[in-house]
C-alpha cells in the first residue's frame, strides 16, 4: 500500500502535513548561507514567515536563548523588520516559493491586527494569515492577549473584518481553559486555529543566580512541551469544528504521526529545525514510512485517530 | 568580517582523535568540506550525532585548528552541550553544521596582535598561524584563569607568546589588560626584534602612555588587535585599543540557536542596534559594538 | 567558609531546605522493601505524606505513568487510603520519623477541605498541612478546583476555621495567573504557598495511536517542567509575603540552589526520586558545597537572591 | 508470590558482555549483592549510569539469569529507556535498583510448564534452570512473533522447550494458545517420557479437547504453569488453565516510576481491586487477575 500525503488546510492544498512554525525559520537567509537552494527545493508544504508588526521591533535585550532539559527558553519580542517592509523587502522574494505562504502578524494592541490584516488582503503572495496573539514576550507581565478570550475575540473581529483570506488564530496554552479562548476566536470568525505557542517559563544563571534572559522569562519550546501541546490539539480539536495546526516539540515523523492523530490537519516544526536542519527534508517520507506500516493511507484516515 | 560567500552544509563526521589539554579537551573530526572551507574565526553548530535529547541543541564552536581532512575544536566543559562534546570519544560521530559566520578579516597590514581569553584561545591559533603564513608579524597574548587552562597555549605553536594567569600559577600574574598597553606600544613602536616579553612585569608605568588620536601619530605604524574571550576582556581591550590608535577585531559570544540568521536570538549591542553574533558576526569591528 | 543549611517553614525548623514532594515518596513502603534504615535517617528535612481524601480513592484506571521528553506523566488519580485509615494505620509509624509531618488533603468538593482539616487539628504527630486544590487528575475536565482563586479561597477558608496549624496551599500552574490564585490563597488565611504541582498534559501510544493513560490525559513532572516551576516561585515570592515550598523538575543540587535564589524558602524533590533513590541523602552535602564556592553562608542570605 | 523479604539496594554496575540474541540484546553486568539475592520473576530497576537525562528513569527489567557475581538482563530495544539499555557497551556503567517484586513460588508440586511470549521469555530462563534445580518436571513453550525474536529460545539451555513463531518462520506457526491445550494435556496425563514436541503441528484436533472442571478430575496430576507475555497472550493462558485445572502464575507488565510501592504507578487491575505491580506483584495468581 502506497499512503499518500496530501492534505489541504482550507482552501490551501498541500503536499504533506509538515509546515515550519513561525519565528524558527528563515528562507531568505538560510538560502543565502546553506549550500541548499532553498526556493526551488523548499521542505515544508507551506511557509511561515517570522510574524511582523505594524512598527519595526527590535526585539528584546539579550542574553535571549537557553536550553533547558528537552527544552529551548526564548525572549526574542518578536523583533521584526515592521509590517511595510515585510511587504515591500521580503514578499516579493517569498513569491518564488512554490508553496503557500500564510503571513503571521502580531499586534502590540487589537486594533493593529485589523490594519495588518488590510495590509495583507490585497497581496496575492499570501496565501492565510495567521494571527499571533499569543508570543509570551511582547508585553512585559508576559501576559500575551491570547490569555483573554475577549480580547482575542476584538482581534479576530478586526481581522476578520479586513480580509477574507483564510485566517489562522495562534493560541497560547498560558491560560486555564484553552478551549474557552479557540471558541471565542472561531465565533469571531477564525478559520482555523494554530496550538500552541510557547510555554511561559524562566531559567537562572547558573553561577551569577539571576535570570539567564535579558527579559527575565521567556517562551518554552521544544519536546519537554510536547505533552502540553499534544492535550491542547485533542482538546481543541474535539470541541471545535476547524481545522487546527499542532505544533510544540515535534521533533520526529513519529511525533509528527502522534498530533495528526490527535487531530491536527497540519504540523508545524519549530525548535526542532535548529536541532537538525536538514529534519523537514526528510520527514515526509519518515511520515510515510510509517503510516504504510500501520495500513494508513492517507492523511484524512489519520487525522483525529486518537 | 570577510564578505565572500562561502555556503555551509551539515556533516556527520566521525571522531578521530580526542585528548585533554589542561582542563580543555581537543577533539578531531574528519570534516573534508570543513577542512576545505573555514576561515579563521569561523564557527560551526556542533553536537554528539544520534537522538538523544539531552544536549537537545547544537553549540556554536570556532574552528581552532584544519590538518588536511580533519578539523579540529577545542572544549571547555562548563554546562549541557560542552560536556557532552567533552565526552566524545574516537569512533563516535558529531554532527556538524558550518562554516558559518564572517570569520576574521586578515586582508589589513602591520602587525597583528592576537589576544585570547580562557577558552577564547580556541579558534586564535588557526588565526595566528593563517596571519603569519599571510607574512605579516604576529604576536600573542593569552590570559586564562589558572595554570590548567593555561597549558592550552601549547597549542600555539612557532608562535610568539606571552602567556598571563589571574593566579599567577603559570606566566605573568593578572589580567591580560595589565600587559596590553605595554605590548602594543612595543609593538606599534618598532618591529619584533625591539619586543620584550611583557610576561612576568606588571608594568604599569613601564611603558608612556599614550594620548589618543595624537599620540598614535609618533608611532611607526599601527598594530591590528584580534580578540575572543569574556565580554569584560573584550570591553577593556576595545578601549586600549581606541587609546593606542589600534584597529581591533573582536569575535563575540552569544547563546545560539540556529547558527544561520533565522532566529534573531543571538544578537550583539552595537552602535547600530541589535545584530547577529551568527551571521553578522560573530566576529565585529571593536568600534562597533555598544560595550 | 562553612555554610549552615539550617532554615524554618513558619514555626517549621528544618535541617536543610530539602523536602519530599507529595505522591513520590512512601517512607512506610521504602522502609520495608530497600536496606536502607529510613526512619531513624531520613534523607529530608520533613516529610510530606500522599494527599489523603475524606473517602478512600482507588485511582484512575491504569496505565498511569508514561515517560515524555525530560518528563513523567502521571495520571494517579490521588489513589488513597483516605484520611481515617491515614490517621488510624500510618500517622503513629510516621510518627517516629525525626522530622516535622506536613500532612497532605485534597477534597472532592471544597467543603472537603474543611473536614480534612478538622480531623488533623487535634493531632500533634501533623507539623502542618498542604492543601493540594491542584491535581489534575481528579476531576474529569481534568481542571482543579485551584484553577479558580474563588473557590480556593473558600477552600482555604473551611480550612482556616478548622485548624490553628501552618497551612500550606499547593497550586497548579495550569492558569492564566498563578499570582492571582495565590493571592486568593493568602487572603483566605494560607501560611505558606507550595508550586507547582503537575502540567497538564498527554501522549500517545505510539503504536495504537490512542491515548496512553487510562485516564487520557495527566500532570507532566521533572525536569521538562523546571522552567515553569521556576518562574512560578519567583512571581509568586515576589508578590506575597508568604514562604514559598518550590518544586518541578528538580534534580540536582544546582537546582535546588535555583530555586532557593528564585525566592523558595524550601524545596521539594519528586520524580527525580524515581531516577535516583539515593539522591535525597546526596543533596545537602551537594547544596552546601555549591552554597561555598559562591561565598553563601546562610539559606536567609540565597533566598530570594535572583 | 514469595513472602521472604529481602532488601532491595541501588548499586552501580559495570557492563562486561553485550551482544546481540536475534533482534534483543544481552547484557551481563557485574552486581553481586543482586546475584546473590534475586530470586526467579524479580525485577531490577535499570539505567544507563550518568546525568544524562534521556532517558530520565529507570525501567523495570526482568533478571534473566545469574552467573556467580553475573546478573543477565534481555533487552528488547522498543522505545526510549530500552533503546538506551540496548546501547549499552562493555565498560559502561548500569544504575541498578533491586531485586524488586515477589518473584514466582516455586514452592508447588507437580510438572511445571513454562510460557513466554516475546521479550516475556526474558525471565523465565533462570526460573526454568531453578525449578529444575528444585526436581520439579519442566516443559517450556516458547512463542514469538518472528524468527528474529524466537532465537532467544536458544538461551533455555537443556531445557524441553516448544517454539512458536507467529510467521512460522522458526519452529511451529501460530500463537502458543494453539498449542497449549495439548500439551497441558500430555503433561497432565503422563510424565515427560509421554510429551512430543508440538511444535511444527498446528493440531487443534490432534489432542482431544478437554471439558473444563470434569474433564481435569481424570488426570494424573496438576500440572502448574509460570508465564510471562503479553496480556492478551496471558488471558488466554489463564482461561486454558482455568479449564484444565491446572494452577497458574503470571508476571504483569506495568509502566513503573518508583518501583518500590510509592507511587501508585503501576496498578493491575485484579479481583480485589488495584494492586501494585511493583510491590505487589509482578506476579499474581491468574485467578486473581481481572482479564
Ligand atoms: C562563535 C562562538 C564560538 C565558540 N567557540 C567555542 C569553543 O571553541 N570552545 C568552547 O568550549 N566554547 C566555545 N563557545 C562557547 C560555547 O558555545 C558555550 O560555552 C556553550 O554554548 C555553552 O553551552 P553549555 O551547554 O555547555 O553551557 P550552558 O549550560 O548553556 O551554560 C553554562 C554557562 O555558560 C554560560 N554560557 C552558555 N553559553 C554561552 C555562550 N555562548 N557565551 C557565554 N556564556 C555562555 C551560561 O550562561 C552558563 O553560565 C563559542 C561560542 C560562540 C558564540
Ligand atoms: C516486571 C517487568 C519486567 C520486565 N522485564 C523486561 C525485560 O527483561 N526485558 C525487556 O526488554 N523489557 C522488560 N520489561 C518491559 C520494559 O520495562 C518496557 O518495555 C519498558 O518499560 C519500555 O520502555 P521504553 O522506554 O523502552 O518504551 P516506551 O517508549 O516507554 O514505550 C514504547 C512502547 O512500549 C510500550 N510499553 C512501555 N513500557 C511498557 C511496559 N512496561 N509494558 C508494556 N508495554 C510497555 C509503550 O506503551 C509503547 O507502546 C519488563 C517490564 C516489567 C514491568
Ligand atoms: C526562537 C523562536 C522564535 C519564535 N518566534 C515566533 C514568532 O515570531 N511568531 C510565532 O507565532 N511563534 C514564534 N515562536 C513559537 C513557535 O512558532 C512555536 O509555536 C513554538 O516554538 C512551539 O513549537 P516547537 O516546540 O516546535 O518550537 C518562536 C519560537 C522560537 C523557539
Ligand atoms: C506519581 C506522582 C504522584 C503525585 N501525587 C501527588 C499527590 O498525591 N499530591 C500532590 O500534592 N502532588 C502529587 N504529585 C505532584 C508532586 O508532588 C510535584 O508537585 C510534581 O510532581 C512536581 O515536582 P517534580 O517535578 O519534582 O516531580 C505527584 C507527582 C507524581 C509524579
Ligand atoms: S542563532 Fe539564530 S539568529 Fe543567530
Ligand atoms: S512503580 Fe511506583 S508503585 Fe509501583
Amino acid at each position: 500500500m502506497k499512503a499518500s500525503l496530501h492534505t489541504s488546510l482550507g482552501p490551501l492544498t498541500l503536499d504533506h502535513p509538515i509546515i515550519n512554525a513561525s519565528g524558527t525559520f528563515d528562507v531568505i537567509e538560510a538560502d543565502r548561507i546553506l549550500e541548499a537552494d532553498l526556493f526551488s527545493d523548499f521542505p515544508f508544504a507551506a511557509y511561515v514567515p517570522k510574524t511582523v508588526t505594524l512598527k519595526p521591533r527590535t526585539g528584546n535585550e539579550p542574553p535571549r536563548l537557553y536550553e533547558t532539559a528537552a527544552g529551548l527558553l526564548n525572549s526574542i519580542g518578536l523583533a521584526n523588520k515592521g509590517i511595510e517592509n515585510f511587504i515591500v523587502e521580503d514578499l516579493p522574494r517569498l513569491a518564488e516559493l512554490l508553496v503557500p505562504i500564510i503571513a503571521s502578524i502580531a499586534g502590540e494592541s487589537t486594533s493593529d491586527y485589523g490594519s495588518c490584516a488590510e495590509l495583507l488582503a490585497g497581496r496575492d503572495e499570501v496565501a492565510a494569515i495567521e494571527l499571533n496573539v499569543s508570543c509570551p514576550n511582547v508585553e512585559l507581565d508576559g501576559r500575551a492577549l491570547g490569555c483573554d478570550p475577549e480580547r482575542t475575540a476584538r482581534a479576530v473581529s478586526l481581522a476578520r473584518a479586513a480580509t477574507s483570506k483564510f485566517l489562522i488564530v495562534k493560541l497560547t496554552p498560558n491560560v486555564t481553559d484553552i478551549v474557552a479562548v479557540a471558541q471565542a476566536a472561531a465565533a469571531a470568525g477564525a478559520d482555523c486555529i494554530s496550538v500552541i505557542n510557547t510555554v511561559h517559563g524562566m531559567a537562572l544563571d547558573p553561577w551569577t543566580l539571576k535570570p539567564v534572559l535579558g527579559h527575565t522569562s521567556g517562551g518554552l519550546s521544544g519536546p519537554a512541551i510536547k505533552p502540553v501541546a499534544l492535550r491542547a490539539v485533542y482538546m481543541v480539536s474535539r470541541a471545535l469544528d476547524l481545522p487546527v495546526i499542532g505544533m510544540g516539540g515535534v521533533t520526529t515523523a513519529q511525533d509528527v504521526l502522534e498530533f495528526l492523530a490527535a487531530g491536527a490537519s497540519a504540523v508545524a516544526i519549530g525548535t526542532a529545525s535548529f536541532r537538525d536542519p536538514l529534519l523537514a527534508a526528510r520527514l515526509p517520507g519518515e511520515l510515510r514510512d510509517l503510516m504504510e506500516i500501520r495500513g494508513i493511507s492517507s492523511i484524512g484516515q489519520l487525522s483525529g485517530m486518537a | 568580517m570577510e564578505d565572500q560567500h562561502i555556503p555551509a552544509s551539515l556533516f556527520d563526521c566521525p571522531v578521530v582523535e580526542s585528548r585533554p589539554v589542561g582542563s580543555y579537551r581537543l577533539i578531531s573530526f574528519v570534516a573534508r568540506e570543513v577542512a576545505a572551507l573555514a576561515r579563521p574565526g569561523q564557527f560551526l553548530m556542533v553536537r554528539a550525532a544520534g537522538q538523544s535529547l539531552d544536549p537537545l541543541l547544537p553549540r556554536p564552536i570556532g574552528v581552532h585548528e584544519l590538518e588536511s581532512d580533519l578539523v579540529k575544536i577545542l572544549i571547555e566543559p562548563v554546562g549541557r552541550g560542552t560536556i557532552s562534546l567533552a565526552g566524545l570519544r574516537v569512533g563516535d560521530r558529531l554532527s556538524v553544521l558550518g562554516p558559518l559566520g564572517n570569520g576574521f578579516d586578515l586582508n589589513g597590514e602591520g602587525p597583528a596582535l592576537v589576544v585570547g581569553g580562557g577558552i577564547g584561545a580556541a579558534p586564535l591559533a588557526f588565526l595566528a598561524r593563517a596571519l603569519s603564513q599571510r607574512g605579516r608579524e604576529v604576536r600573542c597574548l593569552l590570559g586564562f584563569k589558572i595554570r590548567g587552562q593555561a597549558v592550552a597555549a601549547e597549542l600555539f605553536r612557532n608562535q610568539k607568546i606571552d602567556v598571563y594567569t589571574e593566579d599567577g600559577s603559570m606566566g605573568g600574574m593578572g589580567l591580560i589588560s595589565e600587559p596590553l598597553p605595554g605590548i602594543l606600544a612595543e609593538m606599534q613602536a618598532g618591529g619584533p626584534e625591539n619586543a620584550i616579553s611583557a610576561a612576568g612585569d606588571s608594568s604599569d608605568g613601564a611603558i608612556p602612555a599614550d594620548d589618543g588620536e595624537t599620540g598614535v601619530a609618533g608611532y611607526h605604524r599601527a598594530a591590528e588587535i584580534f580578540a575572543c574571550g569574556p565580554d569584560a576582556m573584550l570591553a577593556a581591550l576595545s578601549g586600549i585599543a581606541g587609546d593606542h590608535g589600534a584597529k581591533a577585531q573582536v569575535s563575540m559570544a552569544a547563546h545560539m540557536a540556529c547558527g544561520v540568521g533565522a532566529c534573531q536570538g543571538c544578537v550583539i549591542r552595537t552602535v547600530d542596534g541589535y545584530r547577529r553574533a551568527c551571521s553578522e558576526g560573530p566576529v565585529f569591528a571593536a568600534g562597533e559594538i555598544a560595550w
